[in-house]
């Protein structure tokens, strides 16, 4: 059996939508944290088997955006963190749920 | 040059007096007053210089000034026969309305730059004949006429002051959308370019454009059921406010239908010609029976707007040269008329401090001018003939009679309501036994409301026993839009 | 006679006399207004100057057009143009309107004379002579216009002087009632008028009076035209002259001064309907149904007016109602061909009825009140009133020689050629309108005094200065105008009284057109002045002699008193029932319903609405965090699905 | 790519990464759900691996599993109070259906495309890949440097304590 | 070097930042200096802007990812106009509030940095990390308050953001995956070519991109989030979101879009859905803001509606063929006019705000009596946003709902005005509170001159561009023509 590009994409689609849903059930910020990364996984899963499968002049341009998102999710969990440390400072909690000040 | 100065004399007024330091606020109305009045002059100069025998607009300046995607909106401005003499009423009915607020002394710097920007904006709408020029004249009015109500008002202000701004802010929303539709089709906002154009392949049958179009005036002018924001305005507003509103504001309705409606889409009028005369005498009507009701003497003047302004309305939609000439007299009539009226019953009220009818009584015998002064707005008003009201009317009904009598005589039978409604009022206010609570108030005695007062009463008669100082301008003009209709 | 031979031609009198006449009052008018509200006896003197030129050049005017041998002459001016329509200002004499001319401005100098007596130290004497002056501005230029717009004009100008005058005591809530009633009612007519008058310039193009009643002798004009505008033009004859339906505001008109009831609300002013018709006769011979209409319209008024009169107590409504039976009298010659005898009796009443409401006012002046009840015997005090007043009554029985015995007889016959039922109507008013008077006499001048009307003494707007305990005869100024006026009330009719005078207002139609053939019938003549006999004689028996008493009569009639004294509830039905009934509290408010609940309703309730909307939509920020992710996930699916589903791949 | 040893390695990676990811949804304690978490990281270098990027699958273990796994373990060890355990919000159902359909959109699309492909890994080493990072991408590359410089020192004030704040207002 | 030249704007704002921290770590006496030296960056980048623009020399850059264009200099003046009101505006807040001082100018000159450096990006990499770089600070920013609604606002905003920003990335790869570059033009032409064939990826990832950057652009269903950060974070910061970030989303996607995706087939799909979702967001925004009794709430509200009005001006760029810059054009204006207006409103707040200590609209009753001037300027602000005459909002509707019309969705446009009327609602009745209401208090409010100085330059902005607008409307011309050139 081949191994195509398909496969790798309905396991890239597969992790996103995980991630997605665990970030939009989890009780905890720390928790929704986690499911954005395991989104963005899935996200350079997908690059990267697109680096590799599809016709490109600049194959390498999967590689490099890959660089650039892991970059990137390292800064947002550290903000994110930041931000969560913030909020547990004054409200003594992360839990979305209890995280509604502003609303309506 | 003449109109640009003309149209923005009452703002470089009005910051003038925004300018004026405090402690000399005082001098706002004497600021107010020289701008307006200066005004005023240049407007009856201009009227005098009106070449009678030329068609077309006169007095014309146009630059380009902004580019709206693809096309420019010109600085156009002109007058023709049709809006020569909405000018002049503007300019004249803004004096009035400086003067009768010479007693105004809360926040007068805001007062007066309101006023007057109010005036710079119908001279606007007046002149523009550049159609998105003429909606932004048209929309400039909107937040000092808000504040005027909303803060010097009286009575539930908020609410009418609000209502005022919703329903036009809905009525030129519609309006808005027209003008695009027009001008996209035309690739051009120029009103005598547009009045001269064929439309075709319009992005939405035409007759909705017009429909569109006549929703934003119908609101202003205003036709029932669009009316109801009228009375609430009317009775709210300060006295000066009620002039303008009931002077020259409706009437930017009026002129409107005729100037963008009627001139632009002939062809649509003429085939829904019926429907206007309908409403319009429908309005005559109803607002006359809904008049008899009131028992507030600014609503009772307010509702018999709605019932005027329906002539308008009749007269407008019948397409006759006639009975369009009729219907710019009985706008020009009814601003004096009706702005009359109410400086009338705000001098009365500045005194008494009630409308309600059922509390006045016997005001011939306290203050016999002010009461001679209703009496003769209220006959004004009514129709009687040596009156200007008489001949707007009549010419309004003989133009279209012969096209839709049973239009007519609806409306006329809304002339023997006014009579009803005004007798009655004037019955109740000024005549039947002295009431002592009124003991010892003043009449009628600053020159400021004797000038105003006498300005605009001579201006009735004038127009009463003169028409045809009016009718050579307006007619020219209405005939170069009957040749349109007819086309 | 050389008279009758001689062929009318254009009287030559100069055309600003003719507007002299106009303007004369007009400019006494401007002048009090603007000057002299203030100072009463020049005001007094202005008016009596100012309508004194008007009726010298009206007298000027009128041995003109007697020279012309009654021709037509018209001076027109464009006044101004509006498309196809031109509205022309401009006069028009000839005999019709010189005679009405003549009779206006008399009675109104005469009435101006006695009112500086009347209406002595009233706070309104200036305000009162300023009407005064506009009224005959615009009853003259009524009578002059040349064409129907103008005559519109000046029509609905004597009506605003009307309401001016009858509420000229203001304070008076039934007069400012009675005020705002008249113009109402009047205005009610007028509809039909400027109906007729949009109808004419619509289907003919023209407002000129000659021009439109040769368009309706040539017949060029459908007959519905026609009839409709015939229709339209009784109809403001009918409200200007208190005809049925629409007399009800005359009666109440009484609330004006005295001097105001003579020349407005009996001589002149309602007589302006019958000269309407009268100017239009052409147009009204063109159309068989409009004139069969006039005829009965003035019929039924006439009998009603008088039946209403035989039981009022109210001395001045007696004679208001009187007018009414008189106008309908005058309505009903016309629409029997009586063109001629109309303006006759138009001409004698105008003479005879004022003299009568001088009278009455001069019987007020001395004892503060109208009320019959309250006086009697006033004979001895008042002799020149007494007298004068007999004459006027005697001239409007219709009894030999007086003026009234001449216009009423050419009436009747009139009426006799046209149609039996007619006659018998206006003969039963005949020996009713000598009933009525007499009975008004008997009560008034003779038995004992009853004292009058107290004066209140605390009401400021009296300007009563007598003392009705003492009732004494009249001053000079006021009795003068009775004896000046009782000279017509005796002898116009030997004056009109021969075919000159109808050819002479016939001169004014565009052709002879309907000859009233012989205008004296013995049977007629002495029919109505038995009958005229009669009504005296009753009134002498019931009220003076007592053979029978009115109250038993009241008995055996009481149906018929009952609806005569309350006006056949016309009142009732169109103040009560219609108007603030079914009208105001009926259709009015609904229509202010409909404004405030349904059309405010949707204007206030969309806003409401939207306010709901936005507080029920507000919830869907519930402040969770992963809500608003679920509506950024749904929002991208929705997307997506709806691009594939509106545009499938 | 065909063959038994990369299809067989595909499976394996399959089943670890997406049952690791299941893992961090259902289990209810936090700290298993990081655990599960480091494994779907490992996972996801393994594909990388399998696509023939070894370099960014070195640097997917070091960033994610040395970096990004620990900041979230710091995490829940600075917020004591506020519990351990993993479940979740009256979202749950939406959150899964929702899910569940953009996963389904994601698929039907994945199998209606037709993507032009090539068989031969083109075979990037690190080489190129910094090649690409110091010219095309340099731009990017340097936004990422300041990125990273901003995030350090804005997360540092946002998660300094009150205390310590005021002692460098002192300063 | 040419390349460092080309970034120079950016540049200039960073070493701007770069010098903040420094001072502030060194010198940290003179920390009143600091935001002088955030304008003073910011004036530097703009003249380094005028300088290119003097030069004429537009050219694209580093391999095609970034290009200096009539576009990207068009907002490169907005940014740096946008951030030096803000940091002006911020100024009292900063020396109240006292967390890190440096550290909040820097972030938000690196936030300005992000914005530029995204309205001049043609690569998709590169547009991920500017975005990143402009976001992750405004989580930051969001959340620098020291009050809890503060960091309620960071934490939701950054894990939304989080959620928004993979979706966004999965987009982008499915089109890396689909044409095999990041580069735009080249997207764009391998699109003409054969991308038809995967019309199904595309849209999926149209859709994406819609979703992450609606996020930004804040129109329904992307703008949840809205309310609730600007009401939370401080109002600075929510003027400079308000502005900002809006304004840089919409100015990359008009530029992916239009220079990217603009193949017929695609663009008539997402044509619609601009139009569909232009009319959702003003209706849900102004609906939902009649209601609101907290200004900032409104203001947030209202933003999600003004977006809606934006979005008209792309939905109207696909249709029509012949002039199809010109709601392109529409959009960059009324970004312009609104960044003035917005920010105005913003700032008056700013200032009433920390007078009265609250944000409630009924706490503004009687403001009239108290400051004449800010009342008018919030007034003029209110209006221009109502878009009636004479203001720069005005100018902004007329143009970007003739460029509806023009585009034949007539729909959208009556859509459209109907809504300024019920945005004239909301917006009077903060207008009626301020001149009619009472308050007990009548003392004067005075501002600071920072704050004068931004509120006088922002109202003068909304008046002068209501009379005379041309020159705003000749630039956004300029810069839209860009996209006919290609």
């Amino acid at each position: 059996m081949t191994i195509g590009i398909d496969h790798f994409l309905t396991v890239g689609a597969l992790l996103f939508c995980l991630g997605l849903a665990v970030a939009l059930s989890k009780r905890n910020a720390i928790g929704v944290l986690m499911g954005v990364e395991l989104m963005l996984n899935a996200v350079t899963l997908t690059l990267l088997t697109f680096s590799r499968f599809t016709v490109s002049d600049r194959p390498v341009t999967g590689h490099a955006f890959v660089v650039m998102v892991i970059t990137v999710a390292a800064a947002e969990a550290a903000v994110a963190l930041a931000l969560a440390v913030s909020v547990y400072r004054n409200r003594d909690t992360v839990d979305v749920d209890k995280i509604n000040l502003l609303r309506s | 040059m003449e109109l640009t100065v003309l149209v923005f004399l009452p703002a470089v007024a009005a910051v003038i007096v925004l300018l004026l330091p405090e402690r000399y606020e005082s001098y706002a109305k004497w600021v107010a007053l020289a701008g307006t009045t200066a005004a005023l002059v240049l407007s009856i100069q201009m009227f005098f210089a009106f070449d009678l025998d030329k068609s077309g607009f006169q007095f014309v300046e146009r630059r380009d000034w902004v580019d709206i995607g693809g096309f420019n909106l010109q600085y156009f401005l002109g007058v023709d026969g049709l809006s020569m003499p909405l000018v002049v009423l503007t300019t004249f009915l803004t004096v009035a309305s400086v003067l009768i607020s010479f007693n105004i002394t809360m926040r007068p710097r805001a007062y007066y730059a309101c006023l007057l920007i109010l005036a710079t904006s119908v001279l606007g709408v007046f002149t523009a004949l550049d159609f998105l020029l003429f909606f932004l004249f048209w929309e400039l009015e909107l937040f000092p006429m808000f504040l005027l109500i909303a803060v010097w008002g009286s009575g539930r202000k908020e609410y009418s002051a609000t209502k005022f701004v919703l329903f036009t802010l809905a009525g030129s929303a519609f309006m808005l959308v027209g003008i695009l539709i027009l001008a996209f089709n035309q690739n051009t906002f120029d009103i005598e370019k547009l009045g001269q154009s064929t439309f075709s392949g319009t992005l939405i049958p035409l007759s909705w454009v017009f429909l569109l179009l006549f929703i934003g005036f119908a609101v202003k002018l205003p036709v029932v059921p669009l009316h109801t924001w009228l009375p609430d305005a009317h009775s709210d507003a300060p006295t000066a406010v009620s002039v303008m509103l009931a002077g020259v504001l409706l009437k930017m309705g009026g002129y409107g239908i005729i100037r963008m409606c009627v001139t632009i889409m002939p062809g649509v009028a003429d085939d829904y010609s019926v429907w206007f005369v309908g409403v319009g005498a429908v309005s005559v009507l109803y607002g006359a029976f809904i008049t008899l009701r009131q028992t507030d003497v600014k609503r009772l003047a307010a509702y018999s707007s709605v019932s005027h302004m329906g002539i308008v309305l009749l007269g407008i939609g019948a397409l006759g040269s006639t009975a369009l000439a009729g219907a710019t007299y009985q706008m020009l009539a009814h601003g004096l008329i009706t702005g009359l009226l109410f400086v009338m019953i705000g001098l009365m009220y500045d005194r008494t401090h009630t409308r309600e009818i059922a509390k006045l009584g016997g005001l011939a015998r306290q203050m016999p001018l002010i009461a001679t002064g209703m009496v003769f707005a209220g006959f004004g008003s009514l129709g009687l003939p040596a009156l200007a009201g008489f001949i707007a009317e009549i010419t309004v009904f003989l133009g279209a009679f012969q096209r839709y009598e049973w239009a007519v005589l609806m409306a006329i039978f809304g002339v023997v309501l006014s009579a009803g409604y005004v007798l009655w009022m004037l019955q109740r206010v000024v005549f039947g036994p002295v009431r002592h609570e009124w003991d010892g108030l003043t009449d009628q005695k600053y020159w400021w409301e004797h000038s105003a007062v006498a300005g605009l009463a001579a201006l009735v008669v004038l127009l009463g026993v003169y028409p045809a100082l009016l009718m050579n301008m307006i007619q020219p003009a209405i005939d170069n839009i009957m040749l349109r209709v007819g086309s | 006679m050389p008279f009758l031979e001689a062929v009318a031609t254009a009287p030559s009198i100069k055309e600003e006399y003719l507007w002299a006449i106009v303007a004369s009052p007009m400019v006494a008018w401007a002048l009090i207004v603007l000057y002299f509200r203030k100072l009463p006896k020049v005001a007094g003197y202005l008016a009596i100057l100012g309508i004194g030129v008007a009726c010298a050049l009206s007298y000027l005017t009128l041995f003109n057009v007697i020279d012309a041998n009654g021709g037509i002459a018209i001076h027109t001016h464009e006044w101004f143009t509006s498309g196809p329509l031109v509205v022309n200002l401009g006069v028009r004499i000839d005999g019709l309107s010189a005679v009405m001319l003549v009779v206006v401005t008399s009675v109104s100098l005469l009435v101006q004379i006695y009112s500086q007596g009347y209406m002595a130290g009233d706070a309104g004497f200036g305000r009162y002579f300023a009407h005064m002056c506009l009224f005959t501005t615009s009853m003259l230029g009524l009578v002059l216009a040349d064409n129907l717009f103008m005559l519109f004009i000046f029509w609905e100008l004597v009506g605003l002087c009307s309401y001016l005058l009858i509420g000229f005591w203001f304070h008076k809530p039934a007069a400012a009632a009675a005020a705002k009633k008249a113009f109402i009612v009047t205005r009610i007519g007028d509809l039909g008028l400027l109906a007729a008058l949009l109808l004419i310039w619509t289907r003919s193009g023209t407002f000129q009076i000659d021009e439109i009643q040769h368009l309706a002798i040539t017949g060029a004009l459908s007959s519905t035209v026609i009839t409709w505008f015939a229709l339209g033009i009784f109809a403001g004859a009918a409200g200007k002259s208190a005809q049925f339906p629409l007399q009800v505001w005359l009666p109440d008109a009484m609330e004006g001064p005295t001097p105001v009831s003579a020349p407005i609300h009996a001589a002149t002013m309602v007589a302006a309907g019958v000269y309407l018709v009268a100017r239009f006769f052409p147009v009204f011979e063109a159309s068989t149904d409009a004139r069969h209409v006039v005829a009965w319209i003035g019929a039924i008024t006439a009998v009603l007016a008088a039946t209403i009169a035989l039981v009022q107590t109210d001395f001045k409504r007696v004679l208001a109602y009187s007018t009414i039976s008189q106008l309908g009298y005058m309505m009903l010659a016309l629409g029997a061909f009586g063109y001629v005898a109309a303006i006759f009796h138009l001409v004698t009443h105008a003479f005879f009825k004022a003299l009568l409401f001088l009278g009455s006012g001069s019987v007020n002046h001395s004892t503060n009140t109208f009320d019959m009840r309250k006086m009697g015997g006033l004979k001895q005090y008042m002799p020149i009133t007494y007298w004068t007043f007999i004459i006027g009554s005697l001239s409007l029985a219709g009894i030999f020689p007086l003026a009234g015995f001449w216009s009423k007889d050419e009436i009747l016959l009139d009426a006799w050629r046209e149609n039996r039922a007619l006659w018998v109507a206006g003969a039963a008013v005949a020996f009713m309108t000598a009933f009525y008077m007499f009975r008004a006499i008997i009560l008034t001048f003779h038995g004992e005094y009853k004292g009058g009307e107290p004066v209140d003494h605390h009401d400021e707007d009296s300007h009563f200065h007598g003392d009705p305990q003492h009732p004494h005869e009249s001053p000079w100024v006021m009795t003068l105008p009775l004896i000046i006026l009782s000279v017509p009330a005796i002898a116009a009719g030997w004056f009109a009284y021969h075919e000159k005078f109808g050819t002479f207002i016939s001169g004014a139609l565009p052709e002879a057109a309907h000859e009233g053939g012989s205008s004296f019938e013995w049977g007629i003549a002495i029919s109505s002045t038995a009958l005229a006999l009669a009504g005296i004689g009753a009134a002498y028996a019931i009220y003076a002699r007592k053979w029978v008493t009115s109250e038993s009569l009241r008995g055996t009639f009481a149906p018929f008193a009952m609806l005569f004294e309350n006006k056949y509830y016309m009142d009732k039905i169109y103040e009560d029932l219609f108007v603030k009934t079914i009208f105001q509290k009926g259709w009015n408010r609904l229509m202010q319903m409909n404004d405030r609940y349904v059309i405010d309703g949707i204007v206030n309730g969309s806003g409401r609405i939207t306010r709901q909307i936005s507080s029920r939509a507000r919830i869907i920020q519930t402040g969770q965090l992963q809500s608003y992710g679920l509506g950024f996930v749904a929002g991208v699916v929705i997307l997506v699905v709806a691009v594939f589903a509106a545009n499938p791949l | 790519m065909s063959g038994a040893g990369p299809g067989i390695a595909f499976w394996v990676l399959a089943a670890v990464t997406l049952v690791a990811a299941g893992g961090v949804m259902v289990s209810r304690n936090l700290l298993h759900a990081v655990l599960f978490l480091i494994l779907t990281f490992v996972g996801i270098a393994g594909f990388f691996v399998l696509l023939s990027a070894d370099f960014l699958a070195m640097a997917q273990i070091i960033i994610y599993v040395g970096a990004i796994a620990v900041l979230v373990l710091f995490a829940i060890l600075l917020t004591p109070h506020a519990g351990r355990d993993n479940s979740e919000t009256k979202m749950l159902l939406p959150a899964v259906l929702l899910s569940v359909c953009l996963a389904a959109v994601f698929l039907f699309v994945i199998q209606d495309a037709q993507w032009s492909t090539i068989t031969e890994s083109p075979n990037l080493g690190a080489a190129e890949l910094g090649e690409a990072l110091l010219t095309t991408w340099v731009l990017p590359f340097e936004i990422a440097s300041v990125l990273l410089t901003a995030a350090l020192v804005g997360a540092i004030m946002l998660a300094r304590s009150a205390q310590e704040e005021a002692e460098d207002a002192l300063a | 070097m040419n390349s460092l030249d080309i970034v120079g704007p950016q540049l200039a704002v960073l070493a701007a930042a770069a010098l903040i921290l420094l001072i502030d770590a060194l010198v940290p006496q003179q920390r009143r200096m600091l935001p002088f030296v955030a304008l003073g960056g910011l004036a530097v980048s703009a003249i380094w802007t005028t300088v290119w623009v003097a030069r004429d020399d537009y050219q694209t850059a580093f391999g095609g990812t970034l290009s200096l264009d009539q576009y990207s200099v068009f907002f490169y003046y907005l940014f740096a106009g946008i951030t030096a009101t803000v940091v002006l505006a911020s100024i009292d807040w900063v020396n109240r509030e006292g967390r890190g001082q440096g550290e909040y100018y820097a972030l938000v000159l690196t936030t300005c940095t992000g914005l530029m450096f995204l309205s001049a990006a043609r690569d998709l990499i590169t547009i991920f990390l500017a975005l990143e770089l402009s976001s992750i600070p405004q989580y930051i920013l969001a959340g620098w308050g020291k009050d809890v609604r503060s960091s309620e606002a960071g934490l939701k905003y950054l894990l939304l953001g989080a959620v928004a920003s993979a979706l966004l990335l999965y987009g982008m790869a499915l089109l890396y995956g689909v044409t095999g570059t990041t580069i735009l033009p080249e997207i764009a032409q391998v699109i003409q070519g054969n991308g038809e064939t995967n019309r199904s990826v595309l849209v999926l990832a149209m859709a994406l991109l819609v979703a992450g950057f609606g996020f930004k652009m804040a129109v329904v269903p992307f703008q949840m989030w809205v309310p609730d950060v600007y009401q939370g974070a401080p109002t600075p910061v929510s003027a400079f979101l308000s502005v900002g970030s809006k304004a840089a989303a919409f100015a990359v996607v008009t530029r992916i879009f239009f220079e990217a995706l603009d193949a017929k087939f695609l663009s008539d799909d997402w044509s619609m859905v601009f139009a569909v979702i232009a009319a959702i967001s003003m209706t849900v925004g102004n609906v939902m803001a009649v209601v609101q009794t907290d200004i900032k709430r409104m203001l947030g509200y209202s933003s999600i509606a003004q977006a809606g009005n934006f979005m008209v001006g792309l939905a109207a760029i696909a249709v029509v063929g012949q002039e199809f810059t010109l709601g392109a054009s529409a959009v960059l204006f009324f970004l312009a006019a609104y960044a003035f207006t917005n920010l105005g409103a913003f700032v008056s707040v700013i200032a009433i705000s920390q007078k009265i200590g609250s944000d409630q609209i009924k706490d503004y009753a009687g403001l009239w009596k108290r400051s004449p001037v800010l009342t008018l300027a919030l007034a003029l602000c209110l209006i221009s946003l109502t878009g009636i005459p004479p203001t720069a909002g005005f100018w902004a509707k007329m143009y970007i709902f003739n460029a509806g019309v023009r585009a034949d969705l007539v729909w959208l446009v009556i859509v459209g005005v109907l809504n300024s009327v019920i945005s004239g609602y909301y917006y009077l009745s903060v207008a009626r509170q301020m001149f009619l209401g009472d308050s007990e208090n009548t003392q004067p409010i005075r501002t600071s001159p920072s704050i004068g100085l931004s509120l006088g330059v922002t109202t003068l902005g909304v008046f002068v561009f209501g009379i005379l607008p041309m020159p705003l409307i000749s630039a956004a011309k300029e810069a839209a023509h860009i996209f006919a050139a290609k």
